[in-house]
């Protein structure tokens, strides 16, 4: 939580449900009562700017863009932890899931580019019916057009690659799942 | 300290100048009658009177060294209740005045119904010398010698009773009216004080000549207290060691003969039976027959340590230390020794002082939740 | 015959103590039943309780008729003329409708007889088995056979056969045979067992063969059938669930009309048959609901169906089921503590409880700070003993948590902590740090906020708000807590102990006494109760108090069982009528006032400690020389029923006019005094019994040797052996003559004759609570004068347009307010307020000025003062000044009358506890933050999407209203905590109120728009000054009646006769004053059913002669009994307020006033006796 | 009218052999204290057998001539023990009852009769043990400080 501390000084403009996705959220998460339960149970809170606490009070408060510029949402890694331990019983991980749709749709380049790891990653599945680490890391690095990039992720590959974790590719399993994904989107197209 | 006036004394007479002020004072619409001390026919010495008629103040003598009972047991009886007359205005010595304020808080008189006037009191000789003393039987001289000397010293061989030389209290400040003695020339003059708005009242009615105070009061009052706080210690400390343990206090007080005699004469014991009169004490003889049994010997009457212990406890915080109990013991037991020691440490322990301020409620008759928290090793 | 009572209270708690005495003191019988086999329910385990941090049951106990009741402290025991109390006995049916219900009770045996039992405890020193405690809530252990509550008296031990281990030691052990177990009646114990199985046809009379229980295997149903009919008195059957189904349904049905009470027991296969065609669990429902017990799994072991089945022989002939014919029922159950270890609901493995032991529950932490505890008081850790210097409490653990299913708040696990943090200040000498982690400080009693400022702020208890989320295992034995706090920091801090604040839960037995009640059970388990008419079940006749309807603290369960009672009370009255029988003439006594005192001293000497330690002989021939003792007779057994008839034959025979008995446990003896009294025709009260037993008991050695035993070991033989005998018959021979002293003494006249109660009632107030009272008391039969101040009945509450719960006040009122005027008992003076009143209970004269000028005297029995309160004046903000600044109530009745249109609204904020809970109104108002929630939701309902800004301190929701609040929450209403230094400002920008404020979640400042701003303005009580000191009672600094007693008397004042109820006694809602009103009635009913109203035995009177009428005993007494009556210049003693506590005694230097029973001489004589040395034993020799 | 038949105790020095045992005389108010005891002598808490308990109604009656008559009578020591401040059954009985021990602890121990002979204690409904301890730390302090002299002298 690097800046907590600085005054954020806005007026919540009275709440008008156009934006139904933002309330499909809110309603998640309305019955929060700022215990901090979430916050404390979260494994990467460390890293967070926002607090998630602090998160589900800006989206009840309404104020979206701020919400979306923060890196919180992007950092859960869906352990459940949080929504095991909520005592309002309320869907905290499945309400990070909906932020990163949401952010993934409604969001600045800087979003979009966050959901690039994302898309690559399912777009890899989808083809080879299982992850084929180095496709889906060339894919990746491509699409973030940053050639700095693998040299971050070298050392990492390297450790990988010697523990025989990135798996070259074989096509066994290729096209398998897709009637599954085309299952999936008739069905996003529907609702 | 209020205004001050001067009461005349014409040739050398100081009685007659305060005969002449009790006339002026009954001569004051609202005042009904006077207590004062009125010289006793036979042996001399005074007891106190009521007068009514403005010429039978002849034979009264407030100055006169004699002091045989406390008059605040009698001026509660004048002053109980609702008042139907006037003021009773009463002469007082400065114990009498704080035993009647005492007696006030418990309801026994009120000072609503009484003007209190209090005399500088240089002491008194005990009931049995108070005969023997020249001054008592009209010899003028020996009164003024005595007045002269603020009772210091040796008179026709005997000194003042051990309770007034041991008295830190020898000015009535409570009264509404003081008449000073100390540090004035009887035959010349005296000085009258008012300490209270109702003192001022009469003090300007009686219209006597204004006065101013030199400080000569003050002066002799110093060299007197000095004096009796000395006599005053010594005396604690002779009691504290005469009784430091039982048997010191059974000797103490092995000439008592359960007379109660003490009792009746105390001013501030108001009770109208005390408790070892009444049925509580009535032993039955199987009792005296088991004590007996119990102790071996038993002496008789019963209950006389146990007598004075119980006094202590009633009336030791109220105890004006005015002497009445030792005069009234026919075995002379150093009564008020014991008592007025006692009552300094009772009174000190409690921060209350008899007779002092009629709003300070006495010690036993409040209560608060936290207090003496030490009895009890701290535990609240 | 079928005993008969007027009212049946389930439940002997704190409630149900409570209701019990208030129907007993108006002469109703009642019946108190308690599952457990003490009295006090979870009470008797508190020492201590807020906000006085003292203990005061016993201040309850009735104050006129005192001598119908136990005069000593409530721990020890209650007795009551009309209370006949039945433990560990259940409430099984209740059938009937109200007025004429039968209740069958079924109370488990404890296998010790309670007449025998002198309590020496010396089976449970040889009982080998060790069971975590109930009564020290586990911490400590006991054994199969012990003492329930140390305190209570007769404390008779029990047998707890669940755990007992049948070593029968202590059946051996037990020096007066109370221990029975049955064993001769196993012989005669016939067990018929139908089994196709062979094996088990022949092992079962060899596995019983030692317990002599005769056993007849046989291999079908018809066979065993057979031999029923053959007239075996069989005790029990087991039906093996392997014959076919048919058969064992018949033979069971036939069974049952064989012996209607035979008890079967059905023998399951083992789970693999069973599933097969799944039928054997079907059929074996089928069967108990036929009217089998219980169902035994196969196969049978030996070691393990032995004691079952010896078990259950001893349950079956020894526990018994008795039904009994009542006109009302009082559930006063109460609740269990929220076990955080409990499987399925439970949250120990998130905060180490059980694993742990510096976690405890609050109710552990309780045990650990008292003196009867498992560290005799000693705040030390359980497990290693350290002492605890740095405590942490954890506020809703089991509480306002949705997924526990308790959506409810328990009302008083925050006042509890913030006693224990005192609490363990006090005891640790101001060592201790204490800090309470809570979400929402519920302080919401009149006097708790204050409670809470003096905590925080001198006895320096830290209040954080935040819920720790991990607790660890610490350095040394200690506790790690992290927790974020409210700016958002991760802290962590290391305490010795945590004390878990648990919730309430509803009773381990709720559906077993809901079933046999017949009542309904709302979603929390708990009692469904309504709003507005709180104490009713859904069964008409049953009621609920206490804690039983809704978790409350103890005031709350006192007001609530007041009400109850007085429900029941009016119940019973309506359906039996105007009560026929007259009272019981008192009994005339003999005077015996000229005689000569001949004390009779009876001594029981039966119980074998007895005789081992007391030379009784000696002990003879020293009583007889006692004084006035006239005659020393030795009775067997004076517990007994036959040995009392001895005692009275040997009584009337020595015709004494005292009598002194020396027993044991003399609480036994004292209530049956009284039938002495009436055979000897000798008044009570020149009785005495006094407790030999314990002195025989105490001293160095507590083994049985004795005398002999000394006399053996001790060489000098005949010389004066110090140990044994000697002191022990030197003490009871004291205490004896001490006893027979204070006799002697005892005053023989007559008591001062009866003040007869003028039977009606003067109720001054007439709203909400004025009305309630008025009808409670009408409807029992007493004329009631209402006296109302307006022009128009119903006060405050005519206010209010809806409630939280949904229930529509605005009916309720006018139903309250016609019943109120059509009523004739009621006679109502409008617009007239009372000039003067005089009098004691029972015999008041009030004056009442009407508009019209016209002056009422009225003599009435008894005064209840509801002068109610009104919303406090707030004139900050703009309000009453601007249109856009409401209070809620004006907010509540725009949005009925529809002036204020929701939907057109873009923004709402709300300011909570606006100038409550400060230096100048420094209480909750409690009324206010359930308003809030109750125009949240109407807003809501009428436009989602607005929306609301809640700012507050501490919403104070406590029962069932927090599931409202989490409702506002989902709502969409967002709040924001503030506290009283960072408060929200308010300014006007182009008339509409703009609101800037920190939100300390994201530690930002905010500024809202809304259009319209309502402030919770809270309570004020009625200017009630004048009236109090018309009546002579006091106020509070805030200006509420200051009730005799916050916690034990709620509705009394200090003054006898007078009661107070409604919003003047404190801020209420709705259902707090109806509750209040109806125990303030029952309170009144209780004086004006007696005729005449007697006062105690121990009562001042004043001996005229030697008073000197100095005034001291006025100041000194406690309840102003005493006055100096004017005109006949006498100090006089109003014998009705006089509670005998003897201060006036003690300042009275010469004993003028003197109490009945304890004069000086008395006294003395008693000192006397004490110090009366007794020759030792060599002496005689 | 029989009478108390007692052989006289001792003329002066107690009996031979038999060590010194204290009279205790203890005035307890019938609430709190009285359970206290009773729940020490039920519950076997070795209680020393020579205190003699006189139960009055509250501690406020206790009046400064018992303690003196007991003191004089033979007791070698007087315990007075009531509620804690606040639990009292008559609401301020105890605050007098420890204005007058505080008298009496001005007067009695200036003639000789030792301060700790009047001990003046609160104890709880639930304090059975601390009842017991008090007792029989008081009695082993009045054991160890010995007989009081009012006994062998001839007053009363």
């Amino acid at each position: 939580m690097k800046n907590m501390h600085t005054p954020i000084a806005f007026t919540p403009a009275p709440l008008v449900f156009q934006d139904e996705a933002l309330a499909e959220i809110q309603s998640m998460v309305r019955a929060c009562m700022q215990c901090g339960t979430c916050t404390a149970s979260c494994p990467n809170s460390f890293a967070m700017d926002l607090a998630p606490r602090q998160m589900w009070r800006m989206l009840l408060f309404g104020l979206k863009q701020e919400v979306l510029e923060s890196r919180t949402f992007w950092l859960c890694s869906s352990c459940y932890s949080c929504t095991l331990r909520c005592p309002r019983g309320l869907p905290l991980t499945a309400a990070m899931a909906a932020l990163k749709r949401l952010a993934a749709a409604e969001g600045d380049a800087v979003n979009r580019k966050k959901a690039l790891f994302y898309q690559e990653f399912m777009q890899n599945v989808e083809q080879n019916g299982r992850i084929q680490e180095m496709g889906f890391m060339c894919h990746y690095f491509l699409a973030m057009h940053d050639p700095l990039l693998p040299l971050e992720y070298g050392p990492l590959g390297l450790k990988l690659l010697a523990k025989g974790k990135l798996h070259l590719g074989d096509s066994t399993q290729r096209g398998r799942l897709g009637p599954l994904f085309a299952k999936v989107r008739s069905m996003e197209e529907a609702s | 300290m209020g205004s001050i006036a001067r009461i005349e004394v014409t040739d050398g007479n100081p009685v007659a100048a305060l005969q002449g002020f009790c006339a002026r004072l009954l001569a004051d619409g609202e005042i009904s009658a006077v207590l004062a001390p009125r010289r006793l026919p036979g042996n001399g010495g005074t007891m106190p009177a009521l007068v009514a008629d403005p010429e039978q103040f002849h034979d009264v003598d407030p100055l006169a060294p004699s002091f045989r009972l406390s008059a605040a047991r009698m001026l509660t009886r004048l002053t109980r209740g609702a008042d139907e007359g006037g003021l009773v205005a009463a002469l007082l010595r400065p114990c009498e005045v704080r035993a009647f304020i005492e007696l006030c808080k418990l309801n026994q008189g009120s000072l609503e119904n009484t003007l209190l006037v209090s005399l500088d009191c240089p002491g008194a000789f005990t009931n049995a010398d108070t005969g023997r003393f020249s001054g008592n039987r009209g010899n003028a001289e020996a009164l003024l010698g005595f007045l002269r000397a603020d009772g210091r010293g040796d008179f026709d061989g005997m000194q003042i009773a051990r309770a007034c030389r041991t008295c830190e209290h020898p000015t009535g400040a409570e009264a509404d009216l003081s008449i000073c003695l100390f540090g004035q020339d009887p035959a010349k003059g005296l000085l009258l004080m008012a300490n209270t708005p109702r003192g001022e009242g009469f003090m300007t009615r009686l219209g006597l000549p204004e006065a101013s105070d030199d400080g000569a009061r003050a002066k002799a009052l110093d060299v007197l207290l000095t004096e009796r706080r000395a006599a005053q210690e010594q005396m604690f400390a002779e009691t504290t060691a005469a009784t430091s343990d039982m048997s010191g206090l059974s000797t103490f007080l092995s000439a008592c003969v359960n007379c109660y005699n003490c009792r009746t004469a105390c001013p501030v014991c108001y009770c109208k039976e005390c408790v070892f009169l009444t049925d509580v004490f009535e032993h039955k003889p199987w009792q005296y027959m088991s004590w007996a049994r119990q102790r071996g010997a038993l002496k008789m009457p019963t209950d006389t340590v146990f007598f004075h212990l119980t006094r202590l406890a009633h009336m030791s915080t109220a105890c004006v230390g005015c002497g009445q109990c030792s005069n009234a013991c026919p075995n002379d037991v150093p009564v008020m020794e014991l008592f007025k020691t006692i009552a300094a440490s009772t009174q000190k322990a409690f921060d209350y002082e008899a007779g002092r301020d009629p709003g300070e409620a006495p010690p036993l008759s409040v209560f608060r939740e936290h207090e003496f928290t030490e009895l009890t090793g701290g535990l609240d | 015959m079928k005993k008969e009572y007027g009212a049946l209270v389930v439940g002997a708690g704190i409630g149900g103590i409570r209701s019990a005495l208030d129907l007993a003191e108006t002469g109703l019988k009642v019946a108190l039943i308690d599952a457990r086999p003490s009295l006090g329910g979870i009470l008797a385990q508190l020492d201590h309780q807020f906000p006085s941090d003292h203990c005061g049951m016993c201040k309850m106990l009735p104050l006129t008729q005192r001598d119908q009741s136990s005069q000593y402290c409530l721990r020890k025991g209650l007795f009551h003329k009309n209370i006949d109390i039945y433990l560990h006995t259940e409430l099984s049916n209740l059938e009937g409708d109200p007025g004429k219900f039968q209740a069958t009770l079924s109370r488990r045996s404890t296998f010790i007889d309670s007449t025998r039992c002198v309590s020496c405890g010396l089976c449970a020193e040889v009982c080998p088995a060790r069971v975590p405690s109930e009564f020290n809530a586990g911490l400590a252990q006991r054994t199969a056979v012990y003492l329930p509550v140390p305190h209570n008296i007769p404390n008779h031990y029990v047998v707890d056969l669940d755990n007992c281990q049948r070593c029968w030691r202590c059946y051996e052990a037990c020096p007066t045979k109370a221990i029975d177990f049955k064993f001769e009646q196993r012989k005669d114990f016939h067990i018929v067992v139908a089994t196709p199985d062979e094996q088990l046809a022949q092992d079962f009379p060899l596995w019983f063969k030692d317990e002599n229980f005769p056993v007849h295997p046989t291999s079908s149903g018809e066979d065993a059938l057979k031999l029923l009919a053959e007239g075996l008195d069989c005790g029990l059957m087991l039906l093996d669930l392997d014959l076919p189904q048919a058969e064992a349904e018949r033979t069971l049905r036939r069974a049952l009309e064989l012996r209607p009470n035979l008890a079967v027991v059905l023998l399951a296969a083992p789970g693999k048959e069973r599933d097969k065609d799944g039928g054997k669990d079907k059929v074996a429902a089928a069967l108990l609901k036929l009217g089998a017990r219980e169902v035994l799994a196969k196969p049978l072991r030996q070691a393990q169906a032995v004691p079952w089945l010896d078990k259950l022989f001893m349950r079956l002939v020894s526990d018994e089921s008795f039904s009994i014919e009542v006109g009302a029922v009082i559930l006063a159950a109460g609740f269990e503590c929220y076990d955080p270890a409990a499987s399925p609901g439970g949250c120990a493995d998130l905060l180490l409880y059980g694993s742990h032991p510096g976690v405890l529950t609050s109710l552990e932490f309780e045990r650990l700070a008292s003196p009867t505890g498992p560290s005799q008081g000693l705040l030390t850790r359980p497990g290693d003993g350290k002492p605890l210097r740095r405590i942490a409490w954890l506020q809703c653990v089991g509480s306002r948590d949705v997924k526990k299913n308790a959506d409810l708040c328990s009302s008083f696990c925050c006042m509890v902590s913030i006693k224990q943090a005192l609490l363990a200040k006090r005891r640790s000498h101001d060592e201790a740090e204490t800090t309470i982690f809570y979400m929402d400080m519920r302080t919401n009693g009149r006097d708790y906020q204050r409670y809470r400022d003096e905590a925080e702020n001198e006895a320096g208890v830290r209040f954080v708000p935040a819920r720790p989320h991990t607790i660890l295992p610490g350095p040394d034995g200690d506790i790690l807590v992290q927790y974020f706090d409210y700016a958002g920091e991760l802290r962590e801090e290391v305490f010795d102990a945590l004390v878990l604040a648990v919730g309430a839960r509803p009773p381990k037995s709720m559906e077993r006494l809901a079933q046999a009640a017949g009542i309904e059970v709302n979603d929390s388990g708990f009692c469904a109760t309504k709003y507005l008419s709180p104490n009713r079940t859904s069964r008409l006749g049953v009621f609920a108090a206490g804690a039983f309807g809704e978790p409350t603290d103890i005031r709350g369960s006192l007001i609530q069982a007041g009400a109850a009672a007085m429900g029941a009370s009016r119940m019973i009255r309506v359906y039996h009528g105007p009560r026929d029988e007259t009272p019981e003439a008192e009994p005339e006594y003999t005077d015996v006032s000229r005689q000569v005192p001949r004390v009779l001293m009876a001594l029981c000497t039966s119980c074998p400690t007895l005789e081992r330690n007391v030379d009784s002989e000696l002990l003879h021939q020293r009583m007889a020389t006692l004084p006035g003792v006239v005659k020393v007779v030795d009775v067997q057994r004076a517990c007994t029923r036959e040995g009392w008839e001895a005692l009275r034959q040997e009584a009337e025979l020595a015709a004494p006019n005292r009598v002194l008995i020396g027993a044991c446990l003399p609480y036994v003896h004292v209530p049956r005094l009284r039938e002495l009294g009436e055979a000897l025709k000798l008044n009570p009260a020149l009785m005495d019994v006094v407790d030999i037993h314990t002195a025989s008991f105490s001293g160095r050695d507590t083994s049985f040797g004795g005398h002999a035993a000394c006399l053996a070991s001790c060489a000098t033989g005949a010389g004066a052996c110090d140990c044994g005998e000697g002191a022990r018959t030197n003490e009871m021979g004291s205490l004896l003559a001490m006893a027979a002293a204070k006799l002697l003494g005892a005053d023989p006249s007559t008591l001062p004759q009866a003040t007869p109660v003028s039977p009606q009632a003067l109720v001054v107030g007439g709203g909400l609570a004025g009305m309630t009272a008025a009808m409670g008391i009408a409807d029992q039969g007493f004329k009631v004068v209402l006296v109302e101040e307006a022009e128009h009945l119903g006060g405050q509450a005519m206010n209010l347009r809806y409630t939280l719960e949904g229930d529509d006040p605005v009916r309720f009122m006018e139903d309250l307010v016609e019943q109120v005027e059509k009523n004739p008992n009621i006679r109502v003076l409008k617009d007239s307020r009372v000039v003067l009143s005089r009098g004691k209970a029972g015999r008041f004269v009030t004056v009442v000025a009407t508009g019209e000028g016209m002056a009422h005297t009225l003599h009435h029995g008894a005064t209840i003062l509801a002068t109610g309160g009104h919303e406090a004046k707030v004139y900050e903000y703009g309000n009453r000044v601007r249109k856009c600044v409401l209070t809620q109530l004006e907010l509540e009745q725009r949005l009925a009358a529809g002036s204020v249109d929701a939907s057109s609204l873009s923004g709402v904020a709300m300011i909570q506890c606006w100038r409550s809970r400060e230096e100048s109104r420094n209480y909750c108002s409690r009324v206010c933050c359930q308003g809030a929630l109750k125009n949240i939701l109407m807003l809501k309902k009428r436009n989602p999407g607005l929306p609301v800004y809640v700012f507050y301190r501490d919403i104070m929701t406590t029962g069932f209203a927090e599931h409202y609040y989490t409702e506002a929450r989902r709502s969409g209403a967002i709040f924001i905590r503030y506290t009283p230094d960072s408060r929200p400002q308010v300014d006007f920008k182009d008339d509409k109120p703009v609101i800037t404020a920190l939100d300390p979640v994201l530690g930002a400042q905010i500024e809202l728009h809304p259009d319209l701003l309502v402030l919770s303005s809270g309570v004020e009580p009625g200017d009630a000054a004048e009236i109090a000191d018309l009546f002579g009672v006091g106020l509070t600094s805030d200006g509420f009646f200051q009730e005799a007693e916050s916690k034990w008397r709620p509705v009394d004042f200090l003054k006898h006769g007078i009661f107070a109820c409604g919003l003047a006694l404190g801020p209420a809602t709705m259902r707090d004053s109806l509750l209040s009103a109806k125990a303030a009635a029952q309170r009144v009913v209780r004086i004006l059913s007696e005729k005449q109203l007697s006062c105690g035995n121990v009562v001042a009177e004043v001996r005229d002669t030697l008073c000197s009428r100095c005034g001291r005993c006025i100041s000194v007494c406690p309840y102003g009994a005493r006055a100096l009556d004017l005109d006949r210049d006498k100090i006089v003693v109003d014998e009705l307020l006089c509670q005998g506590c003897g201060s006036c005694m003690a300042a009275c230097p010469n004993s003028a006033t003197v109490l009945r029973g304890f004069h000086d001489e008395q006294v003395m004589a008693v000192i006397d006796a004490a110090l009366a040395v007794q020759p030792s034993a060599a002496a005689r020799l | 009218m029989q009478e108390l038949i007692m052989t006289p105790q001792m003329q002066g020095e107690p009996m031979p052999g038999a060590a010194f045992e204290p009279a205790i005389v203890a005035f307890v108010c019938n609430w709190c204290t009285y359970t206290a005891a009773d729940l020490a002598g039920t519950s076997r808490m070795v209680q020393s057998p020579n205190v003699r308990l006189v139960r009055m109604m509250c501690t406020g009656m206790v009046d400064p001539k018992y303690i003196i008559k007991a003191l004089l009578g033979g007791a070698d020591a007087v315990l007075i023990s009531g509620c804690h401040p606040g639990d009292c059954h008559y609401i301020n009985g105890n605050y007098k009852a420890r204005r007058r021990v505080k008298l009496l602890m001005e007067i009695l121990p200036r003639f000789g009769i030792d301060s700790r002979r009047i001990k003046l204690t609160w104890v709880g409904a639930s304090e059975g043990n601390e009842f017991a301890a008090t007792v029989n730390r008081f009695a082993a302090e009045i054991k160890e400080l010995g007989p009081i002299d009012t006994r062998s002298l001839p007053l009363l």
